[in-house]
């Protein structure tokens, strides 16, 4: 890899201000004439592009010291080192550098060509770039065509990896970009009592929280008001758990006791009175066929509880209490409700003010936008129409299906014979050739003759003759051990594994380079662009250089597996030349176009 | 059990009565022994019935059975429609908590599973030409499990690798995945989506009828299968998006209406474009060729197949080839598709007023022989072909329709056989 | 393509022999030079009767492939003892007038030898063998041999394949002997794709070593067996547009038929291409 | 304990076994032809079929052409078998390739039979006869019954007196050599370990092993082997239910035949003047049971997991054989219900009967019903079958003695170095100073302790 002749040295290096440094990681570019350095991190700062005329010497540590680095000393003084992922990278460098610099020593004024490749790693986000070393090192077949290629300057990093998506989005760390609505399984309070001390532990997980605040409106105000001016988070969560406390046992004299001093936690005790008035609102969003009457309101909060059952404390208590006491049905309802609401923000659970302010945001913006809609009315309206007709009366909804005439099904046949005959070594006239002359009649009279004939006289005896029989049972012989030949001994043994080590690696090299070139050449067909006409041209070099090695391995092997050998090339070869072809075909075509068109486009 | 009765969890509300027995067998269910559940699960009883002398005998559902099937055929085959011969589908199972659930045994994400992986098998077996997708909804999510591929195996592996359930279901971000991965393929392909539905609920993070509208638009034919109760939500996108929607009552239901997704459904008219695919017909490899295919990198030998255009080398069609991305099919693969064009006419059931005349009627079925008598030479029941007039055991049209895709009457009778050229 | 089928592993060798003789008079007729209908059928019944004699458990069943009609002439199972295949003659006789009175009708004589209905056979014989399926556990492991002459009849081409893959579901083996003058791309196929074996017998009066050596071959012994390979079936296809072989080409979406070059409109669906169907009302009258 | 374990001895091995004009003889008959080439391995009737036609020596490579790298151990078998059997004979060419070439009166008659078919051996009775013939239902059940009551004699000689009446017993002593022992004429004879698994097997391979038996000391009855041999199969081609007249027969043939009324594989039948013998299924199966196929016919057996045991049958003989390795608890009219224990299973092993025997005994004759399940018999109850069987190998008894109480530990240490030299030392505790040694060994310690005494 590290030849004089090659253009360009593209190596993962970090550069560092002083030895000590930990330096930044990013991609080192030599050229004949410059090198660069570009930071993975495009924000950092420390970009350079310096030309080697610039440079009067370089230095370098030892292999197997700890570290791999490179010092190029400028001649005003200033010095860049690079640190090295392993000592060939860097001794790679270390040589060209050696190179450039020489070469700029003497012919120092020589025209800076461009580098064959066009950078465009620049746009590529850091982590973009570890995944793709990070496959690169774990596959070193991958690093191969890495190195052979985009280091070769045949193909840029771009083009290197579109054809290989998904092996990105494989090891991609998996975290899905859709959105993660409410969690349907809803919370409830469950106090974890210790057996003796009488004290009981709620706790509360930023999901946890994040619903409550979405179910319970209230309280998320009240966090907003408190926290932290007026008590510590924890203080807030405490009393709010001593509410659920108090809610948990079903003691409403009790609750209202509480409140009454201590006007903080009557928050949490008392009825949610935004939810009240949501609740108003929503009414009229409520399917209009629905009759109401027969459970009253039963998913709004301001009518404390309703048809449902209560077991518990059967006792008339007086009005003041009212407001203390929630049943479990409220408690439901407004799950399902906040569940199919369907809110999601876009916040750090972690941090429960932003999480409290998010969804105080999203409320605000809704209220603003049902007070201003008309939309609401009109869905409201197609909601009832689409309502009142019951859908056994409705017409089968099942749209119109495209009809289908063939005319004569006999063309399907014909697309076989024709080229089943011309296997078989027959042509189709094969089938004319034979006419009969008899007519029907005949035919069938003859028939039935022989049925009788036979009928009669019995089976002919010998069935056949001995030499006719073991003639057959020869050629059959010959036939199967012939055919045996082909398929040798086993079809599914790999032929490979006979080869001599180093052969079958060069070519499986050579093979999954081919691949590449190949897929990436047919990819570039129809050529619409420029680009797409230089890059084919660009491909097809590369091949055609591979070319020649092939015929290289196939004298290489002894006389023995040279047979094999040739048989494995055959077709890469075959695939090389097909490509060429279409090339050559393309190119034409392209000419003759390009009259009427200018650039063939 | 609270929990499950809140967010309706309960079970099919089509299996009313059922409830409460199949509830203590549930209750009672956890103290059974092994082998007494292998009893309880399969419910052999329901497999058998009283006789008048009092005795149990097994219940011949025959023609029970037939009476279904032949309902399924007559909504199945219209001849002269055109049907989507090229579809690509994506199957939807979802993984959510519910899918833990045991009311099937041993649970529905495992009966799922199984179920799919027949639907698989079939469904290549029938559109050849077609391509299937895997996706699971966990956790609110959906994540692709495959894309869009030929292989049955690869799918069915993937798939048996990944059978945990976890969370709720939505099914907004499985439509929504699934529309991104098919706006991308061609527009001849029919876009399918088959969703399995286990959970009771959806828990979208936005507003799915705005997606449903949005598969509408880009003509994807969502399907839905449940296994719990009817939803209003997938009802309502099946009807959108021309689907169908069903719910499954045990297994053997379950079975049944996932592979009644397997033939090629008719074609919406205003979905249907017409278009000529480019496609390649690779010649088999001779014998005695050795050469490293593209697909696995060993070096095989004969066999195979090689690409037209690029002459890279494939194991088995049908296929997109790696290099080119060409379709490669073989000319039988075009053939497997046909009788979807030519689709067999129904045989009518024999009307017992001609039945009551035996000597009118044929002893054995004209294509498997079997005697048309029951014991007692009283003539069974059996069906006619409207086109040859020849007569069928029951058996024997089912196979037909089914599977061999032509009638052994017709293709046995010159001027029959002609006959249906004509018409087709 | 679809690959042979995999072959099940049987534990004996039991099995049920489907054979479908062509009865084709003009057939027939047109090679009596060479190989008279009598030889032939000299040689397959002493094939039958070895079948027979091997396990008293065998069964052969014979369908003979008309013109005009196919019909059972032959099963051993039929009747309590297991008896010999020269029974078939009558039957066959009788077969044969049945065929001629139904040509009579169209009197297609002379020119050319007209195709048998080979899928008129093969349907009823894969019938035959669901019901065997049909029959228990304990059944004989089935296999089909088409022994034919006549030239494939393009109608039938749909059919055949349909046929075809059923077979191929149910695992049956369709072996393939052509007396004929030219091979049949139908049975070519056929063998390919459901795993049977297709043979042209070069020699005609050693028919009965062919179906000895080669077609006695119960689906048990095939797993350690080699048998004949056919000459690698080629699936290209051709277009329908000028008859001529393709390895590329162009599919109608609609209907799959095939074209060697871009199209406006579809010549076998009248489907134009790269624009919505027109919606009929005809479309919508079919549900 | 010692593993007798006997199999229906393939009968071909027999046939095999005969010396060689001997088979030339039986090749005489087309009957004994094909009935030999019916019980051949697959491989090697096929081989017949290709050479049927061929005078000409054929090279061995020929027809190996067409197997497979892992048919070759079958073609091997197969040749062995033909050549065994002198269907084929071997011969070397020049090129000192081995040939064969068909036994040519094999190879006539077997073309005789594809050609003409065989001629029965005598006519049926003809319709017109005086008597009305037993339905083949009626036939089978006698068949059954015959044969069920010669088991039953077998299993329990008390059981079976009434049913066994009409067994000879000098026929009886013939079958049952080697299936039933008699130390003495006092006490009632019993089965010896190859009876218990004789019981085990199906039908056929019964039936041929009894055949075997008969045919085994058919020379020191007189009778030449051959010619039973090929009058046995002679008789496994006539057609079940038809009757024939007994006075075709040789009087030799007529003794068989009356030896096999008694096993049920034929019925006599008195007419009016003659005498006719009706074949049942028995005897026509002869034939079928020559080759390996396995047996064909309905279980009845289901076994639960929870080592229940149901039977569906009402035979007396089936309800015994279950006895053999399970508990039957109760009989209903057409059920037998039983379970497999550990106690049961013991007494199974004890009479030589092995877990295979019963697992395969239990397959064999699983219930259509469970037939289809994978695996017919449930996995736990294999396992343990299989564990109780290896349990009863695990532990090894060895008569001891035991000494404590030591004087010393020297006396102890010196006693244990003893037992070891004299190898009978088994176990020690040098804590407790406990000392276990082989009871033959004990001898020697007691007088080498009385010699510490002193």
């Amino acid at each position: 890899m590290a030849d004089k002749q090659q253009q360009v040295v593209v190596k993962r290096a970090r550069h560092k201000s002083s030895v000590k440094d930990p330096g930044t990681p990013g991609v080192l570019k030599l050229t004949k004439d410059r090198f660069t350095f570009m930071p993975n991190d495009p924000s950092s700062p420390v970009k350079h592009n310096v030309e080697f005329r610039t440079i009067k010497g370089h230095k370098f540590t030892k292999d197997g010291t700890k570290q791999a680095l490179l010092n190029l000393t400028q001649d005003q003084g200033g010095n860049y080192i690079f640190e090295f992922e392993n000592f060939p990278d860097r001794n790679v460098c270390k040589d060209f550098v050696a190179s450039a610099i020489a070469l700029s020593g003497e012919a120092g004024r020589t025209v800076p060509e461009k580098p064959a490749v066009p950078i465009q790693d620049e746009q590529l986000s850091a982590a973009e770039m570890e995944r793709r070393i990070k496959l690169l090192q774990e596959d070193s077949d991958l690093q191969k065509l890495h190195k052979q290629f985009v280091i070769g300057g045949i193909l840029s990093e771009a083009e290197f990896w579109a054809t290989r998506k998904k092996l990105l989005e494989q090891n991609y760390s998996r975290r899905p970009k859709q959105r993660v609505a409410l969690k349907n399984d809803m919370w409830s309070t469950k106090p974890l009592a210790d057996g003796q001390s009488n004290r009981v532990t709620f706790n509360l997980t930023p999901e946890i929280i994040l619903q409550i605040f979405a179910e319970k409106p209230a309280v998320r105000q009240a966090y907003l008001n408190f926290v932290p001016n007026k008590m510590t988070e924890k203080e807030f969560w405490t009393k709010y758990s001593r509410a659920e406390y108090l809610h948990s046992t079903k003691n409403v004299i009790a609750a209202a006791a509480e409140a009454a001093e201590d006007e903080e936690l009557a928050v949490f005790l008392k009825q949610d009175d935004m939810l009240v008035n949501e609740a108003r609102k929503k009414i009229r969003q409520v399917d209009p066929t629905l009759d109401m009457e027969a459970d009253e309101g039963d998913d709004y909060m301001h009518l404390p509880d309703h048809g449902l059952p209560r077991n518990d404390n059967k006792d008339v208590l007086d009005s003041q209490y009212e407001p203390y006491r929630r049943s479990f049905s409220q408690h439901l309802n407004q799950h399902a409700a906040v569940v199919l609401q369907g809110r999601v923000i876009d916040v750090e659970l972690g941090d429960t003010r932003s999480v409290a302010e998010a969804l105080a945001r999203t409320k605000h913006a809704e209220l603003a936008k049902d007070a201003s809609d008309v939309y609401l009315d009109k869905e409201r309206l197609e909601r009832i129409s689409r309502m009142t007709e019951i859908e056994d009366l409705q017409a089968p909804r099942d749209p119109a299906v495209a009809p289908l005439s063939i005319k004569d099904p006999r063309d399907y046949f014909d697309s076989q014979q024709a080229n089943a005959f011309s296997t078989l070594g027959d042509t189709v006239s094969g089938a004319k050739q034979l006419k009969c002359s008899v007519s029907t009649r005949e035919a069938y009279c003859s028939l039935k003759e022989c049925i009788s004939e036979i009928k009669f006289q019995g089976l002919t005896e010998p069935t056949i003759n001995s030499e006719v029989a073991f003639k057959v049972l020869n050629g059959l012989a010959q036939n199967i051990s012939s055919n045996k030949y082909h398929l040798g001994r086993n079809p599914n043994e790999s032929v490979l594994d006979s080869l001599p080590k180093i052969t079958r690696e060069e070519l499986l090299l050579h093979w999954s380079s081919i691949q590449e070139l190949l897929k990436h050449f047919w990819s570039s067909y129809p050529i619409t662009t420029k680009y797409l006409l230089t890059k084919a041209t660009k491909l097809k070099d590369a091949m055609s250089q591979i070319y020649p090695k092939l015929q290289e391995i196939k004298e290489s092997v002894q006389s023995d597996l040279r047979h094999q050998v040739s048989l494995l090339v055959q077709p890469m070869l075959q695939a090389l030349d097909a490509a060429f072809a279409h090339y050559d075909a393309d190119v034409q075509n392209r000419l003759a176009r390009s009259g009427e068109r200018p650039n063939g486009f | 059990m609270m929990n499950r009765d809140i967010n309706g969890e309960g079970r099919k509300l089509n299996r009313g009565e059922e409830e409460e027995e199949e509830d203590e067998d549930e209750e009672s269910g956890r103290g059974r022994d092994a082998w007494e559940r292998a009893y309880a699960d399969e419910r052999s009883w329901e497999s058998l019935q009283e006789d008048e002398s009092g005795l149990l005998r097994p219940i011949d559902n025959k023609a029970l059975h037939h009476a279904q099937y032949r309902r399924r055929l007559r909504t199945a085959t219209t001849a002269g429609i055109q049907k989507g011969l090229i579809r690509y589908l994506y199957i939807v199972i979802d993984l959510s908590r519910a899918a833990g659930e045991m009311d099937y045994k041993p649970s529905r994400m495992v009966v799922v599973a199984r179920q799919v992986e027949a639907f698989i098998r079939e469904f290549f077996d029938q559109n050849p030409l077609s391509q299937i997708g895997l996706v699971t909804l966990k956790d609110g999510v959906a994540q692709c499990l495959t894309d869009l591929g030929g292989s049955p195996e690869s799918h069915i592996k993937a798939l048996m690798g990944k059978l945990e359930c976890s969370g709720d279901s939505s099914l907004q971000n499985g439509l929504d995945l699934v529309h991104d991965l098919l706006n991308q393929i061609p527009s001849y392909g029919h876009r399918e989506v088959l969703i399995l539905y286990s959970a009771l609920s959806t828990c979208d993070p936005g507003d799915i009828m705005e997606t449903i509208q949005k598969c509408k638009g880009a003509k994807i034919r969502c399907s839905i299968v449940g296994l719990s109760a009817e939803l209003y939500i997938c009802k309502y996108l099946c009807q959108e998006t021309g689907g169908l929607y069903s719910v499954a009552l045990d297994e053997p239901h379950l079975k049944e209406l996932v592979l009644e997704h397997a033939p090629p459904p008719p074609a919406i008219a205003e979905f249907a474009i017409a278009n000529l695919i480019k496609m390649g017909f690779p010649q088999r490899a001779a014998e005695g060729v050795i050469s490293i295919c593209s697909c696995h990198k060993e070096a095989k030998f004969g066999g195979g197949y090689t690409c037209p255009r690029c002459k890279a080398r494939v194991c088995e069609l049908p296929t997109e080839c790696r290099i080119c991305g060409l379709t490669l099919v073989s000319s039988p693969h075009l053939a497997r598709s046909y009788h979807h064009l030519f689709p067999i006419t129904p045989f009518d059931d024999v009307s017992p007023s001609i039945t009551n005349i035996p000597q009118k009627l044929p002893k054995s079925c004209f294509g498997c022989q079997q005697s048309l008598l029951n014991p007692g030479n009283l003539p069974g029941p059996c069906v006619a072909c409207p086109k040859c007039k020849q007569h069928f055991c029951l058996d024997c049209d089912i196979y037909i329709h089914e599977s061999l895709q032509n009638c052994p009457g017709c293709e046995s009778f010159k001027q029959s056989n002609s006959v249906t050229n004509m018409e087709e | 393509m679809s690959p042979p089928v995999p072959s099940k592993i049987l534990t004996d060798d039991v099995s049920l022999l489907m054979v479908l003789i062509d009865t084709n008079p003009h057939f027939w007729s047109s090679i009596k030079p060479h190989f008279s209908f009598s030889k032939f059928l000299s040689h397959v019944l002493a094939f039958l009767n070895s079948i027979l004699l091997l396990n008293q458990l065998n069964q052969v069943v014979v369908i003979a492939t008309g013109i005009n009609a196919c019909g059972y002439v032959f099963d051993s199972s039929s009747g309590s003892v297991s008896q010999r295949a020269e029974s078939l003659l009558p039957k066959l006789e009788e077969f044969a007038e049945n065929d001629e009175s139904l040509s009579e009708r169209d009197d297609d004589s002379g020119n050319g030898v007209g195709s048998s209905l080979l899928s008129g056979s093969l349907s009823m014989a894969l019938c035959y063998i669901q019901r065997v399926f049909r029959s228990g556990p304990l059944h004989p492991q089935p296999r089909i041999l088409c022994l034919h002459g006549s030239p494939d009849g393009p109608g039938q081409y749909v059919a055949i394949m349909n046929s075809i893959f059923s077979a191929q579901r149910s695992m049956v083996p369709i072996d393939s002997c052509v007396v004929g003058i030219q091979h049949s791309a139908f049975l070519q196929q056929a063998s390919y794709i459901t795993g049977g074996v297709y043979l042209k017998p070069q020699q005609l009066d050693g028919l009965f070593q062919y179906l000895a050596t080669v077609f006695a071959t119960d689906l048990h012994s095939r797993n350690f067996l080699r048998l004949p390979k056919p000459v690698g079936v080629d699936f290209r296809a051709s277009c329908f547009c000028h008859k001529n072989t393709i390895d590329m080409g162009f599919i109608c979406s609609v209907c799959l038929s095939i074209f060697c070059k871009h199209q406006k409109k579809c010549s076998t669906c009248g489907s134009t291409f790269g624009q919505a169907k027109t919606h009929d009302p005809s479309a919508s009258q079919q549900r | 304990m010692p593993q007798v374990k006997i199999v229906a001895k393939n009968f071909m091995d027999m046939v095999a076994s005969l010396p060689a004009m001997k088979l030339d003889k039986l090749y005489q008959n087309a009957f004994i032809c094909q009935a030999i080439l019916r019980s051949m391995p697959p491989l090697a009737k096929r081989y017949v079929l290709q050479l049927l036609f061929i005078d000409a020596p054929v090279t061995g490579k020929m027809l190996e052409e067409s197997v497979l790298a892992d048919g070759l151990s079958k073609h091997k078998v197969a040749i062995d078998r033909l050549v065994q059997l002198r269907v084929l004979t071997e011969a070397l060419d020049r090129k000192k390739e081995a040939t064969y070439r068909m036994n040519p009166t094999f190879q006539m008659n077997v073309q005789k039979l594809i050609v003409h078919g065989g001629v029965l051996p005598r006519e049926p009775m003809p319709s017109t006869a005086g008597f009305r013939l037993p339905s083949l239902e009626e036939l089978d059940a006698y068949a059954v019954q015959q044969w069920e009551c010669f088991l039953l004699h077998l299993i329990s000689s008390s059981e079976a007196e009434k049913a066994t009446t009409n067994i000879s017993s000098s026929m009886m002593k013939v079958f049952q050599r080697g299936l039933l022992s008699q130390k003495d004429d006092k006490e009632p004879p019993r089965l010896t370990e190859g009876g218990f698994q004789f019981l085990l097997m199906d039908t056929n391979a019964q039936l041929w092993y009894i055949i075997r038996e008969y045919i085994g000391n058919s020379e020191e009855r007189g009778l030449d082997s051959a010619d039973l041999v090929s009058f046995l199969l002679e008789l496994s081609f006539h057609a079940t239910g038809e009757a024939y007249n007994i006075n075709t027969l040789s009087d030799i043939q007529r003794a068989i035949i009356r030896d096999l009324a008694d096993l049920g594989l034929v019925k006599l039948q008195q007419g009016r003047k003659e005498s006719w013998f009706i074949p049942t299924k028995l005897a026509t199966n002869l034939s079928i049971s020559l080759s390996d196929t396995s047996s064909r016919k309905q279980g009845y057996v289901v076994v639960e997991t929870n080592f229940r045991m149901y039977a569906y049958s009402s035979s007396k003989l089936h309800c015994e054989i279950l006895r053999l390795f399970a508990r039957v608890e109760y009989q209903l009219p057409n059920l037998i219900v039983g379970a497999i224990t550990k106690e049961s299973l013991y007494k199974a092993f004890q009479n030589g009967i092995t877990a295979e025997q019963i697992i395969s005994f239990l397959q064999q004759n699983a219930h259509p019903r469970v037939a289809e399940r994978i695996p017919t018999v449930p996995e736990n109850v294999t396992d343990q079958i299989r564990l109780w069987e290896s349990d009863l190998n695990r532990v090894e008894c060895i008569p001891a003695h035991f000494f404590e109480e030591f004087p010393s530990r020297e006396v102890f240490e010196a006693a244990c170095d003893h037992a070891r030299e004299c190898g009978g030392f088994l176990w020690e505790n040098s804590k407790k100073m406990w000392l276990v040694v082989k009871a033959e060994s004990f001898a020697y310690m007691k007088e080498f302790l009385r010699g510490k005494k002193q």
